[in-house]
């Protein structure tokens, strides 16, 4: 990855759905090594902003800011630095695991390490076993393995840890801090300790930022 | 009169045409006008409410 | 490359999963062999109407398998993954349209001849049925894909699919059954399959566009 | 010009300024238009008294295929130029334009019945017209099956154009598919070269029925503006109800959200 300053801004999102303002005026600033976590209650637009960050949902106001570009004049380019984690796993159970991953690296014209991405989520001996065999934490990692596989700059995840066992999420701990370490960003909506040190918190509906300490 | 209903024998084509298209009309007329009428009305009455809310 | 590798995921999921080809020749089978059992067994009333069974046959087998082209996508997440690929949406909905002929439009032109001895057409016929059905079926694929499109949100978009498609397979099953018939009334079909071809490409340069601005709104 | 309209509260204002005077241009013209129709003008020389059909089929026609060409520019300005008002004019359009194909199908089959000896012959018109009104259905169940509004009303208005570019082709096929098949159907249309005294009424029955659908159309987008304000407004009241945590912030949430609201529609 490169070590370069890569920088994720939001400037005045607003956000309006099916009639209802979900949040507005709301801004963030995110760099490279530093995550961002999203608290607040049901509802509040936690992962409306995930889904408008990643490009799927255009703002009602404001913009968002990729290194200081606007992400509307060349979403291509931006959206390729981006890997988003929702609710769903995004697997197709009749695929086996590897082909799962293999699929999405054809898709983004990288070589990707599958072997070495089961390997490090735990999933090498039943990286040949379709999907719809493995049980709810084995998907979530492999939809992890996904994000192993092929390197980019900013994750979008959307409550990561929901339904992982004890080994998982100590798993998801590590990757999430190897990846800051290597320079990445990181923006997660959660309702648990996701055990990022010093992540930055945005409070969602209301939009206030508290920086540092271990969330 | 009977021979202008007789319409030249084909009364039972022509009588019913006319019915049914003047009769869509005016259905199709009223119940526009009345949606809006009372929708207006529910929607003036609502902001009204709402905003006395708002005061105290 | 990557463009392949969809339409290879594509058609390799129909296969293992409920395997959507058989299904939907089945299904045209079932359909064609209603009619002589509505009509009765009289040869020459069957021979005169096989083009036009196996043809509306075929494009409700076709229709039958499109409501599945987004909806698993959008319910298992992999939707948004595609939206968020480098590919533009419209090359998606290109190979997924390009999938589902493979997969259904295919089986179904492979198949036709078969169904039109059942109905007792006359041999000089299977030919331009075959080749009809060949220029035709990509328009049903990509007009559909605009059907699946629209209601990949709504919850029983099956019933509703049809209902917002059929009308625009018109002019396709029209110039589709007119290239049959006229081989078998020994006129020049030449001028139908034109049309037909036209009508394909005029899906091909409309379908795309449209389904891909109803999968975004879909996903917003 | 485009944004002139495109204030909800000032197109109400300019319709229920117009809405009187075409409610008397549509009454009068009705009136005018079937003393005519009914009584003065002229029998058929072959079809008798049967013709008279014709001045409730032909404009009937007419507004089917009109309702439809409005619901398919209404959706282009709503899809391209982002028109706030446009999508309620298509949504409203579309019952209109529908009522207008069915009821120019009804009085097609009652018109030929004498000529045809059956109820419903596949003439080039009668068959595209039917295709029409399979596309309002779609258009309309389309609406009814999505419950998001800003979703529904894109969708369809995407669906609306996709329609539009093939009403054309249906026709040409359809006409292409009769000609095959039947020699030209003896339902003449009336050309110019009918007299005028059928001329006369036929015209203002089409001023009658053109001024009526104006007339109706405002009211049906007067009607969807005002449901539309009401949904917005219940949304507000339960956005003020939630709990606790929302509360102190809920006030300043819903002003900015109205302010949002205000400058977004």
């Amino acid at each position: 990855m490169e070590a370069h300053k890569l920088t994720l801004q939001g400037r005045g999102l607003a956000c309006v759905r099916s009639g209802r303002p979900v949040f507005s005026g709301l801004d963030f600033s995110l760099h490279s090594g530093q995550a961002l976590v999203l608290r607040g209650p049901n509802g509040s637009g936690k992962s409306t902003l995930l889904r408008l960050v990643a490009g799927l949902l255009v703002p009602a106001a404001g913009s968002i800011l990729w290194s200081d570009a606007s992400i509307a004049e060349d979403p291509d380019e931006y959206r390729a630095n981006i890997h988003y984690l929702g609710h769903q796993t995004g697997l197709k159970t009749a695929l086996t695991v590897a082909e799962n991953i293999a699929f999405w690296a054809q898709l983004y014209g990288v070589e990707a390490a599958v072997e070495e991405s089961c390997a490090r989520l735990g999933l090498a001996r039943i990286a040949d076993l379709p999907v719809k065999y493995l049980s709810q934490g084995q998907q979530r990692r492999t939809a992890l393995a996904r994000l192993v596989a092929m390197p980019l700059p900013l994750w979008l995840l959307d409550e990561p840890n929901v339904g992982l066992d004890d080994f998982s999420n100590k798993v998801l701990q590590d990757l999430m801090a190897e990846h800051l370490a290597s320079g990445g960003m990181i923006m997660a909506a959660t309702h648990t300790e996701l055990g990022i040190a010093h992540a930055a918190v945005l409070n969602l509906p209301g939009g206030s930022m508290q920086n540092s300490g271990a969330r | 009169m009977s021979e202008f209903l007789h319409m030249g024998g084909y009364a039972v084509f022509v009588w019913p045409a006319y019915v049914a298209v003047m009769g869509v009309v005016v259905i199709l007329g009223i119940q526009s006008w009345r949606s809006q009428k009372t929708l207006t009305a529910e929607a003036a009455r609502l902001k009204q409410t709402m905003g006395e809310e708002e005061q105290h | 490359m990557a463009f392949f590798a969809l339409i290879g995921r594509e058609v390799r999921l129909a296969w293992r999963q409920g395997n959507s080809s058989a299904m939907a020749v089945t299904f045209f089978l079932v359909a064609v062999t209603l009619f002589p059992l509505g009509i009765g067994p009289e040869l020459s009333v069957l021979a005169r109407i096989s083009a036009g069974v196996i043809w509306v046959a075929a494009l409700l087998s076709a229709l039958l398998t499109l409501d599945r082209l987004f909806q698993q996508d959008f319910e298992d997440g992999s939707l948004d993954l595609l939206a968020l690929a480098p590919m533009p949406m419209e090359l998606i909905v290109l190979a997924k349209s390009i999938a589902h002929w493979l997969t259904t439009g295919l089986p179904l032109v492979v198949a036709a001849p078969l169904l039109a001895v059942l109905l007792n057409m006359d041999s000089g016929g299977l030919g331009i049925l075959m080749l009809s059905l060949a220029i035709g079926t990509p328009a049903l694929s990509l007009t559909g894909a605009i059907g699946a499109a629209l209601t990949v949100t709504v919850r029983r978009g099956g019933v509703l699919m049809p209902l917002l498609i059929l009308p625009l397979y018109v002019p396709t099953l029209i110039f589709g059954v007119g290239a049959v018939d006229a081989v078998l009334n020994n006129i020049v079909a030449g001028p139908n399959l034109l049309y037909l071809g036209a009508l394909s490409l005029v899906a091909l340069a409309l379908a795309p566009f449209a389904a891909a601005a109803a999968i975004r709104l879909a996903l917003e | 010009m485009m944004h002139r309209f495109a204030n909800p509260t000032r197109f109400v204002r300019l319709a229920d300024r117009m809405l009187p005077w075409l409610f008397i241009v549509t009454l009068g013209s009705f009136a005018v238009g079937l003393y005519m129709a009914l009584i003065t003008s002229p029998p058929d020389y072959q079809q008798g008294d049967s013709v008279r059909i014709m001045y409730v089929h032909a404009p009937s026609a007419w507004m089917g295929l009109f309702g439809y060409m409005v619901l398919a520019g209404a959706s282009f300005a709503s899809l391209v130029w982002r028109h706030p008002l446009a999508d309620a004019a298509a949504k409203a359009s579309a019952p209109i334009g529908a009522a207008f194909t069915g009821l120019a199908l009804l009085t097609g089959s009652l018109w030929g019945q004498p000529m045809w000896g059956t109820w419903w012959v596949w003439d080039a018109r009668l068959t595209s017209m039917l295709v029409l009104f399979f596309l309002y259905l779609g258009y309309m169940a389309l609406w009814s099956a999505i419950e998001d509004r800003q979703k529904a009303s894109k969708a369809a208005a995407i669906l609306a154009l996709v329609g539009a570019i093939n009403v054309p082709i249906i026709k040409f096929s359809v006409d292409w598919w009769n000609t095959l098949h039947q020699p030209a159907s003896i339902m003449r249309q009336g050309g110019p070269s009918m007299d005028s005294a059928m001329l006369w009424p036929l015209g203002i029955m089409f001023v009658a029925f053109n001024a009526y659908y104006a007339m109706v159309l405002m009211w049906r987008i007067k009607a969807e503006l005002a449901a539309r304000k009401i949904e917005t407004l219940r949304y507000n009241q339960a956005a003020r109800q939630e709990g606790p945590a929302a509360r102190q912030e809920g006030p300043a949430a819903r002003q900015e959200g109205q302010a949002v609201l205000e400058e977004g529609s």
